[in-house]
C-alpha cells in the first residue's frame, strides 16, 4: 500500500495496462508527460483539437483490433463527438449484431468548484445514462480510480470514466499489485441502520462526514458509493434501502432526469423495497441551473455535507 | 471512357463488370422486396454510381478496410461481402450480417474489411480514418477508405479527419461520390465552388477529380492513390462525378424535383452500360458472355433471396443481446 | 374546427407565426415544400448537412435580433450540434448575465416504430432535460402540436419542439382560430380515480386504449399528458397520484435516467404524495437497448397498450 | 511595420496603441489579482497578441459584431468594452458584464457588437456566422468577426461555417490568430500546412496571411475584407501570425514548454513597442505623450479596480436568476 491521489492512482493503471498490452494507446489534444515519457509520442498522441474525430478515429481503430483510449479532458470538450458517442460507439456494436468488439476507453472529468464557470463545470453523466450502449463509472477515491479504470481497459465495451475535478489531488492508500474492481459493484462505504445515502464522488466524502456528525447524534447511516453508473448495482442500493427504510440520494449534478432521479425510480418501483420505504425519497443535487462563476453563487449551487445533514435530519424527521 | 484496359488482366475488367451489375441488379430486386413489403424501413439506391464502389475496391486488397454511408449496397458488394447475408439482413432475419439488428443502412461485414454502412452523414469518416491509424500502427501497408457523399463533405468531421490524416500521412483515400444532391437539395446551393477536390490543397494532399461513372478511371485514380498511401505518402481526396438514378430514397410517391432532362442525360452515361461497350469493342466481352454474366448473377440472387427467406426472424428476445460485448 | 393531422398542424402554426412576425426565419437541410413555397428561400433556407452550424448560427442570429427556427428533422441529426445546444444554446443566456436574449426553436422528430434501426430511432429528450437552460416540449394530438409550437415560437429561450415520429400523420380536431397553450401545463387525457397513467406522445393514445379495456372492468385510469417536458407540470402529476395513489409511467424512451424516472423522482420525492401512493411506482418504456431494426425485434422493445394493461394490472393486484 | 499611417488620421493611429496598451496593462493587472487570489477561476492573457484584436477592431464599425474565445480580453477591449464592468466580472461582482456569472472566459458585451468570449475551442465560430447571417438579413452592410485560434481552425465548425458563409456570401471575416500553440501542443504537430489561410482556397475565397504583430498591416487586410463583406463580396480568411508571450493560462508553477529563444525572438517583436515605435518616428506621438498615455491608462484601470471592489458580490439567490428569459 502506497498513499496516492486519485490522478496519481489514475495514471497509474492507464501506465500499467499500456505496459501490458501493446494494442493500447492513447490520444488527447494535451498529452500527460509521464506517460508521454514512458511510452513516447506513437502510442500518446498528441491531437488536434477536434474531439469528433478522436472519438470516432478510437472507434474505428477498436474495431480493427486497437484498444484506444480517449481523452476528451473535460466532459464539457466531448459534446461536440456527441454523434459519435451516442450514434456510433453505443450502437454500432448492437446494429452489426456483434460481429466485432469496440474495446475504447473514454476519459472526461466533471464536477464544479473551480470557478470555471458553466462551460467548463458539468455533471452530465445521465445523459449518458441514458444512452443504451455504454458502461460509465465514477469513482470516488484513488482506491476504487485505479481498480476500475483497469478493469475498463481489459472491458471489450466502450466505457466512460467520468472522473471527479474535485477529487483529483485527493489522497488515499492504493495496493502495491495488481488488482481490478469489477464494474457494476457498489461500495458500502459506511455501514449504518438508521437512513441510506446514495452518493457519488466528491459527495461520498461530505456523505462521510455528514454521517460522523450525526453518529454523535446517535443516528447511523448507510453510505453507499454505487462507483459504477451503467450498469447500477441495483441489487445493493435496494437492499440498504430496505433495512434502513429511509433513502437520500446526493449527486453534485442538477437532478432533473439525473442519477438521483434513476436511484430514486430504481428504489420506488421494486415492490420489496418500496414495501419498507419509511419517508419520501429525497434527493440533495445541485440546483438545476448553468453553474456560475462567482464563489458565492457557486457555492449555493452545489450541495454539499450540510445540505445531505439537513436532509437526513428532515427524513429522520417522519 | 479511360484506356486502361492495357493494364488490367481482362477477367479483371470482366469482374469489374460483374460486380457493377451485380449491384445494380441486387438494388433492382432490393427496390421489388421493399415496395412489396418484404424489406422494411427506408432503402437508399447506389444505381448509377456503381463504377465509384467497383472502381475503388478494384485497386483494394483484402486486408484494406472500407466505410459506407447510407447508400451502403454497392460498397458491401464490391469490398465482396456475401449477397447471401445481404438479402437476409434486408429481409430482417437471423442470417443476416447483422442478425437483423441493422437493415439496409447498417450492414457490415468486419471479416472482409467493410466497417459498414452508416445512418449519420459524414458519421464514417472519423472511424475509417481510425482504421487507417490502425493500419499504420500495424505496419502491414494497408490502407483505408472513406466513402462519402457531396453533402457530407460539407460536414466537420471531413474537415477533421483530412487534416489529421495529412499531418500524420495515414494511408487513407477520402472518395467523395458527388452526385450533385442531398437528398433533395442541390450541390450548387450548398457548396461554394463545384469541386469538392479542390478542399485538398488547403491540406496539401492531392485532389483529383474524375468521372465517376468511368470505372477505369476511378480504378486508375484510386490505384495511384493507394500506392501513395502504402508507401507513406499520406491521404488522397479523390472526388468522383457521378448521379443516382432513382429518388434519395425508395418509396412509393417520393417526389423527385431533379430536372428530368438532367436525369437523363446522366442515364444516358450508365456506367454499366459503357464498360460493357469497351470490353465487346475490345473483344473481352461479346453479348452471349454479357448474357451468361446476367443469368449468374440472376441466379446469385434467387439463392440469395431463397436463403433469406429460409431464415428465421429473430426470436423477441435477441433484442436484448448484443448491447455489450460478451 | 378541422381535422388536421399532426405534422399539418405543426406546418400551419409555423406558417402562422411567419405570416406574423418578419423575424421569424427558419434553417434546415431540406426544406418543407408548402412553407418554401410560400416564404421563399430567403426566409426557409436550405442548408449544408452541418447541423452544428445550423445550430450555432441559429444562436447567434437570435441574439442578434432575428427567432430562428432550427430544424434538425430528426432528433438523432442533433447530436453533431449538441456541443452548440449544451455548452452555447442552454447556458449562453445564463453565463452572460441575461444581458439579451436568445429565442429560437428547434424541432426534432422522435420515436420508433419504422423500422429505421437504432441511428434512426431515438427518443433521448431526457438526455435534454437533464441540462439547465432549455425548454422542451413532446405533444400527442394535432391540437397541442399547434398550440404548443406557437408559444413556444415566441418564447424568448430556446424551446426543443420534440415530435413523435410515429404520430405525424395522426389526425386530430384544430380550431380555426390564433390559440396557445402555456408551456408547463399538463393535460388530464382522461380523468380517473384508481391509477394515474403519465404517458408521453404515442403512448398517450396507448394508454387511452388500455384505460378503455379497463374501463370495462370497472377499473378507472386517469391518464395525464405533460406534454411539456421543461418545464414539467409536477403538480398536476402529484395532485392525480395523491387522488389515485397508484402511477404508471409510459414512454417510448428507455427507462435509464429517462422521463420516466423523473417522473418517478418528482412523486416519492414529495411527502403529500408519497403518504398517498399506495403502490410502487411501475415504469412501462423501451427496453435499454439501441433500437433494432427486424419488426419481431422492434416491437418487442417498444411498450404498448398491452404492457400498460398488464402494468396497471400488476398495481392493482397490490 | 506597414506604412499604412498616411491612410489613417494620427488621432486614430494614437487610439490603435492607445487601445493595445490597454489590453496589456489590463491583463498584467488582471494576472497579478488573480495569482493575488482576487479573481478565480481561469485567465488566459492575450499579451502579445494585441494587434490582431485592435487591427482587426479598427477596421469595424460600432455595429458590426465580433465573437472572441477564451482568451477573450483583447477582444472586449478593442471593441469598445468598459473595463469597470469588465473587472468587475473577473472579480465576479453584481456590476459585472454578466453579473458575475461568466468570469473571464464568458465577458460579452452585446451592446457593442461583442458577442462573447467563449469556452470550447471553436465555439463561437457557428454564432458569430448566425450574426453574419442576420447582418446579411438586415440588409444596413453590417459585417461580423469571428476571431479564433490555430487550435479551433481544426475543428469541424471551422469549416462548415467557411463554406455557409462564402456559399451564402455572408459578410464575415475570420481571423485565425495563429500563435503556434494550442496549449502545450505546437501547431507544426497538429497541422499539415503551416498556414491556416491555405485552406481559404477550398471555398473560392481569399485567404490572407498577415504579420499579427504589425498592427496596420493587419488594419489593412481586415479594412480590405470589411470593404469587401460590405459590399456583398462574401467572407475572407485572415490568418495573423503571432505569438503569446505568457502561459497558456496563468497559474503559479503553470509549466510552459516551448523553446526559450522561440519565446524571446517574438518578444522582440513585441507589437506595442513597434508601433509606439513607428509613430514617434513619424512624429505623431514623443515620450511624454506616451507617457501620457500610460498615465491615463493606469488611471483608467484603478478606476476600474476600484468599481470591482466596491461592487457587491451577488447574493445567492441571484444563482437561480436568468436560467430562462422572462
Ligand atoms: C447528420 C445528418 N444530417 C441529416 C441526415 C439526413 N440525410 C440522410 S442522407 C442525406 C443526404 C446525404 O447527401 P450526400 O452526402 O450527398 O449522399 P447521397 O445521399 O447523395 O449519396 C441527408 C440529409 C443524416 N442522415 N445525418
Ligand atoms: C472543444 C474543446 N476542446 C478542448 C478545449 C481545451 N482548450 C482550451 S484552450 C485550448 C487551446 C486552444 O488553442 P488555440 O485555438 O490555438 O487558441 P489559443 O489558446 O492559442 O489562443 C484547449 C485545447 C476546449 N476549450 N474546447
Ligand atoms: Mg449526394
Ligand atoms: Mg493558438
Amino acid at each position: 500500500m502506497r498513499e496516492l491521489t486519485y490522478n496519481e492512482a489514475a495514471v497509474e493503471a492507464v501506465a500499467e495496462e499500456m505496459r501490458r498490452d501493446p494494442k493500447i494507446f492513447y490520444m488527447s489534444t494535451d498529452p500527460i508527460p509521464p506517460l508521454l515519457k514512458e511510452f513516447g509520442p506513437q502510442r500518446i498522441k498528441a491531437t488536434p483539437i477536434a474531439e469528433a474525430a478522436l472519438t470516432g478515429m478510437g472507434i474505428g481503430a477498436a474495431g480493427s483490433g486497437f484498444r484506444p483510449i480517449v481523452d476528451w479532458r473535460q466532459v464539457t470538450f466531448c459534446f461536440v463527438a456527441m454523434d459519435q458517442i451516442v450514434n456510433q460507439a453505443a450502437k454500432i456494436h448492437y446494429m452489426f449484431g456483434g460481429q466485432v468488439t469496440f474495446p475504447i476507453l473514454f476519459r472526461a472529468s466533471v464536477g464544479g468548484g473551480g470557478r470555471i464557470a458553466a462551460q467548463h463545470s458539468q455533471s452530465p453523466y445521465s445523459m449518458f445514462m441514458n444512452v443504451a450502449g455504454l458502461k460509465m463509472y465514477l469513482p470516488s477515491t484513488p482506491y476504487d480510480m485505479k481498480g476500475l479504470l483497469k478493469t475498463a481497459i481489459r472491458d471489450n465495451s466502450p466505457v466512460i470514466s467520468f472522473e471527479s475535478g474535485r477529487l483529483m489531488t485527493s489522497k488515499g492508500q492504493v495496493p502495491d499489485e495488481d488488482y481490478t474492481i469489477p464494474l457494476g459493484k457498489a461500495d458500502v462505504k459506511r455501514e449504518g441502520s438508521d437512513v441510506t445515502v446514495v452518493a457519488l464522488a466528491w459527495l461520498v466524502h461530505e456523505a462521510l462526514a455528514a454521517a460522523e456528525t450525526l453518529a454523535d447524534e446517535g443516528v447511523s447511516v448507510e453510505v453507499i458509493d454505487p462507483r459504477t453508473l451503467v450498469p447500477l448495482d441495483a441489487d445493493a442500493i435496494r437492499s440498504s434501502v430496505q433495512k434502513t427504510g429511509r433513502l437520500l440520494i446526493a449527486d453534485e449534478a442538477g437532478p432533473t432526469a439525473g442519477f438521483s432521479a434513476e436511484v430514486a425510480a430504481v428504489v420506488t418501483e421494486d415492490a420489496a423495497t418500496f414495501a419498507r420505504l419509511n419517508a419520501p425519497v429525497r434527493r440533495v443535487c445541485a440546483l438545476q441551473v448553468p453553474i456560475p462563476y462567482s464563489p458565492v453563487l457557486e457555492n449555493h449551487v452545489f450541495p454539499d455535507r450540510n445540505r445531505i445533514l439537513a436532509g437526513i435530519r428532515e427524513l429522520l424527521a417522519r | 471512357m479511360t484506356n486502361l484496359s492495357p493494364n488490367l488482366p481482362p477477367d479483371k475488367q470482366r469482374e469489374m463488370l460483374r460486380k457493377m451489375l451485380t449491384i445494380r441488379r441486387f438494388e433492382e430486386r432490393a427496390s421489388d422486396d421493399y415496395l412489396a413489403g418484404k424489406i422494411y424501413g427506408v432503402v437508399h439506391c447506389y444505381i448509377g454510381e456503381e463504377a465509384a464502389a467497383v472502381g475503388v475496391c478494384s485497386a483494394l486488397d483484402h486486408g484494406d478496410r472500407i466505410i459506407s454511408t447510407h447508400r451502403g449496397h454497392g460498397h458491401c458488394i464490391a469490398k465482396g461481402a456475401d449477397l447471401k447475408r445481404m438479402m437476409a439482413e434486408l429481409y430482417g432475419r437471423q442470417a443476416g450480417y447483422c442478425k437483423g439488428k441493422g437493415g439496409s443502412m447498417h450492414i457490415a461485414d468486419f471479416d472482409i474489411g467493410m466497417l459498414g454502412a452508416n445512418g449519420i452523414v459524414a458519421g464514417g469518416i472519423a472511424i475509417v480514418t481510425g482504421a487507417g491509424l490502425a493500419a499504420q500502427m500495424e505496419g502491414k501497408g494497408g490502407v483505408a477508405v472513406s466513402f462519402f457523399g457531396d453533402g457530407a463533405s460539407n460536414a466537420g468531421p471531413f474537415h477533421e479527419c483530412l487534416n489529421i490524416a495529412a499531418t500524420w500521412k495515414l494511408p487513407m483515400l477520402y472518395v467523395c461520390e458527388n452526385n450533385m444532391y442531398a437528398a433533395q437539395t442541390p450541390a450548387a446551393a450548398t457548396h461554394a465552388l463545384s469541386d469538392v477536390a479542390s478542399r485538398a490543397a488547403g491540406y496539401g494532399i492531392p485532389g483529383v477529380v474524375v468521372d465517376g461513372n468511368d470505372v477505369f478511371a476511378v480504378y486508375q485514380a484510386a490505384h495511384a492513390a493507394v500506392e501513395r498511401a502504402r508507401s507513406g505518402g499520406g491521404p488522397t481526396l479523390i472526388e468522383c462525378k457521378t448521379y443516382r438514378w432513382r429518388a434519395h430514397t425508395e418509396r412509393r410517391g417520393q417526389p423527385d424535383l431533379r430536372d428530368r432532362a438532367e436525369v437523363e442525360t446522366w442515364m444516358r452515361r450508365d456506367p454499366i452500360a459503357m464498360l460493357a461497350q469497351q470490353l465487346c469493342e475490345q473483344g473481352e466481352l461479346d453479348s452471349a458472355g454479357l448474357q451468361a454474366m446476367e443469368d449468374e448473377i440472376a441466379h446469385a440472387l434467387e439463392a440469395a433471396v431463397a436463403f433469406a427467406e429460409a431464415s428465421p426472424f429473430p426470436l423477441p428476445d435477441q433484442a436484448v443481446e448484443d448491447v455489450f460485448a460478451s
